[in-house]
């Protein structure tokens, strides 16, 4: 059996970088992003990439150690908001952004994955998202069509995985992650836990081994939140 | 006297019919969430992938896989259930969700909404915002009457880039409440806040709309 | 609350058929079909439905029984090969059939649920199937233009359901059901076993309850079996 | 001596790799699975939505919710996922299967396949064949060298209407093997049954192609 579990990001990301490609992560803000293998990434000095991501993280979590390291090129997200260097980079021009819809760039990411070139959607159409796409009505309604995307390598975190490369993600850290998993001519997934063959119930696998071809334990669990909001006790 | 924000959280409440599907935006919005009335049942979605919101967690309950569309940490109800983005998004594209609240810079006689950029500045993205307009089935804009400078927020047409065109049904700001029959009406004035009049809302409306008090 | 629990299948339809109505049906031959609603729209008497269904039935179950009863006019399959009834029907054109490959079948419920007005997918290209459709070509490569399905009324078949209408699918009885149910305008479940709230798990729930309008407690649950392939034990 | 059947599926699981994601068709194909050598390990994916088949069950185990896409009935492995049919397709369409062995009605000199309908006859429909030769990496041919009236299967053109156009990659007969490395290049015969020489294969068969003897 082709043993997909690497010891570590470096060994599992070892051959598949290059300067100038695209990578698709998963992720929602600081939530469910592979943070292990994004160090690894930024460990890598790998240069030029364009990331597909919903966010580009904060200043010093997430995408944004890339940025920080000024490893991007060009972010493809539907929200970049958290982010000063992000912003200094993009106002000097060092940084190129693609702004998507974020349920387009879902639908985007999953097309990619499923082999499906262009898709139409209602999202954006009359907004300048839709400027230079082409359009089409169906039943007298315009459509804007939006690409499918694929990416050369996909980093996605789960909860658990098995050595056949199964994933189960936790709560709303599902997000984006299985859809980047599908859309990865090559993909990573770095796992909270390892689980035995067998141990994930085949009805609850949310992203199927086909998709993953290498993945790791994760050693960065820091899941640092964003929005802490409390409620009293006794509400 | 103009409504404060939590008065006009209530009065987008009152829209919510039991059973409701409903996606509220960041800010104002949120708090339609308080003002729900007894005997409605509504669930609450979030696009990122979360359906049947529960209230803020205490400090032991916070887990940080647990987050809304606005980042904030949120708990579970018994009814909830957390699909992909992907699957999050095919709810709110197709016509799933019965209703979204959302706040806006500016809105159109025709119901076009600008709610994401302002150009010169800094562009955060559009989020989920565009996809919500798009295919929620029934959009309430909650915002100031006015802006910060005193222009007229509801105006002839956006002069800011738009989030979706002709997509916006009820109006609900400080001041009154605009509402329209389908998108292809106009919109009608059918409500003031106590002690408005409606002269002062024409005077501070750019748009043109008809009166037709509820 | 609104009671979505329905104490029976001609409760649970009442007031969503009438005749010429489209009814996308969830099952992969006879595994996984909602066996009690089809009784009740058989006896519903309910004519000139198009059927937006895999496959066809046998003669004397599942879709088949529609057919014996003449209710269906038209069928939109991905293949229809196990029923004589249909056969004879089709053959002096009482019936008509849309013929669909099965990923494309797959893929329009999906889309037709999601918003998705039309995609493009290789499938097909060059073949009698993409006859009369549009073509696009991206990347140098050739694609056809297939548009989503909305139907009046979904029917599926579902493992568990709990009273907000979220559902659990057993084994590869999933299969068109998930995408059945987000392409009715309205969906009525039937349920092997109704669960009390909060008892499915909240990431492992296949159907949000969004997508379910009415449920019931399924009463046929014959679970005909197509093939049975068998191997001695010793093996 | 021709290839027998159980021969044919022989040579088509040499084809198998370590690790490989595969799809095998109704029929001969599926008697591939009992032929993979020792050593590589298979996965098996069936479009109905499962992935990661396992044998068929014993008389206790047979299961009406586990069946294959020829819907026998089948048995889970430790491996084994669900997907809905949606998604099953999207491995497939996206590339993510990396063989899938078919039989075939005719195969022609460009790679046209024929396997869903004869004219004038009732036609079951493409089933998923259309969606596998379109979307998986490498498409394997089994099927017999002649139809029962003796004529060629793989022909300068299909007669019957295509399955999909420019999509086979290998072809299987009782009386030979034929490859190509690319979609752009011609068929080479590469290898004959025992005993059968070049020249019978020739005269059996309508395609022009070159002989290339692995």
């Amino acid at each position: 059996m082709v043993q997909k579990i690497h010891p570590d990001a470096p060994s599992a990301l070892a051959g598949l970088l290059f300067d100038g490609m695209t990578i698709a992560a998963g992720g929602f803000g600081l939530c469910g992003i592979p943070e292990t293998l994004i160090q690894a990434l930024v460990d890598s000095g790998t240069t030029g990439i364009t990331a597909v991501s919903n966010n580009a993280g904060v200043d010093d979590f997430g995408l944004g150690k890339l940025l920080r390291t000024r490893q991007i090129a060009k972010m493809v997200s539907s929200y970049v908001g958290e982010n000063k260097e992000f912003e200094r980079q993009y106002l000097t021009g060092e940084l190129e952004i693609e702004f998507c819809p974020q349920g387009t760039l879902a639908e985007r990411m999953r097309a990619g994955g499923a082999g499906i070139p262009g898709f139409y959607t209602r999202t954006g159409v009359g907004t300048l998202i839709a400027e230079g796409k082409e359009t089409k009505v169906f039943d007298g309604e315009t459509f804007v069509l939006e690409r499918g995307i694929v990416a050369d390598l996909a980093i996605v975190k789960a909860w658990k995985g098995d050595p056949y490369g199964n994933l189960v993600f936790r709560k709303s850290a599902r997000n984006f992650n299985p859809m980047a998993a599908t859309c990865g001519r090559v993909t990573v997934a770095e796992v909270e836990e390892l689980v035995a063959p067998g141990e994930l119930e085949p009805d609850q696998i949310h992203t199927p081994g086909v998709f993953v071809q290498r993945l790791i334990l994760a050693t960065h669990n820091e899941k640092r939140i964003e929005q802490r909001t409390i409620r009293k006790e006794a509400q | 006297m103009p409504w404060t924000r939590d008065e006009m959280a209530a009065l987008a409440a009152a829209e919510l019919q039991d059973g409701f599907y409903v996606n509220l935006g960041i800010g104002i919005p949120t708090l339609v969430a308080n003002h729900i009335a007894p005997g409605i049942d509504v669930t609450l979605q979030s696009e990122n992938g979360m359906l049947g919101l529960g209230p803020f967690p205490t400090e032991a309950e916070v887990d940080a896989d647990i987050i809304n569309a606005g980042k904030q940490t949120i708990t579970e109800l018994d009814r909830t259930s957390y699909v992909s983005s992907a699957d999050s998004f095919g709810m709110i594209r197709g016509g799933h969700i019965q209703l979204s609240v959302l706040g806006a810079m500016e809105v159109a006689e025709n119901g076009d909404l600008a709610n994401w950029m302002v150009p010169g500045k800094m562009v955060k993205g559009p989020g989920g915002a565009m996809d919500l307009v798009a295919g929620v089935q029934r959009i309430i804009v909650l915002m100031d009457h006015v802006d910060k400078q005193g222009a007229a927020k509801f105006r002839r047409g956006c002069t800011l880039p738009l989030t979706g065109a002709n997509v916006v049904d009820m109006i609900i700001t400080n001041l009154a409440i605009f509402e329209r029959p389908d998108r292809q009406s106009a919109f009608l004035l059918r409500r003031l806040a106590p002690g408005v009049t409606a002269q002062e809302v024409r005077d501070l409306t750019e748009a043109e709309y008809e009166e037709a008090f509820a």
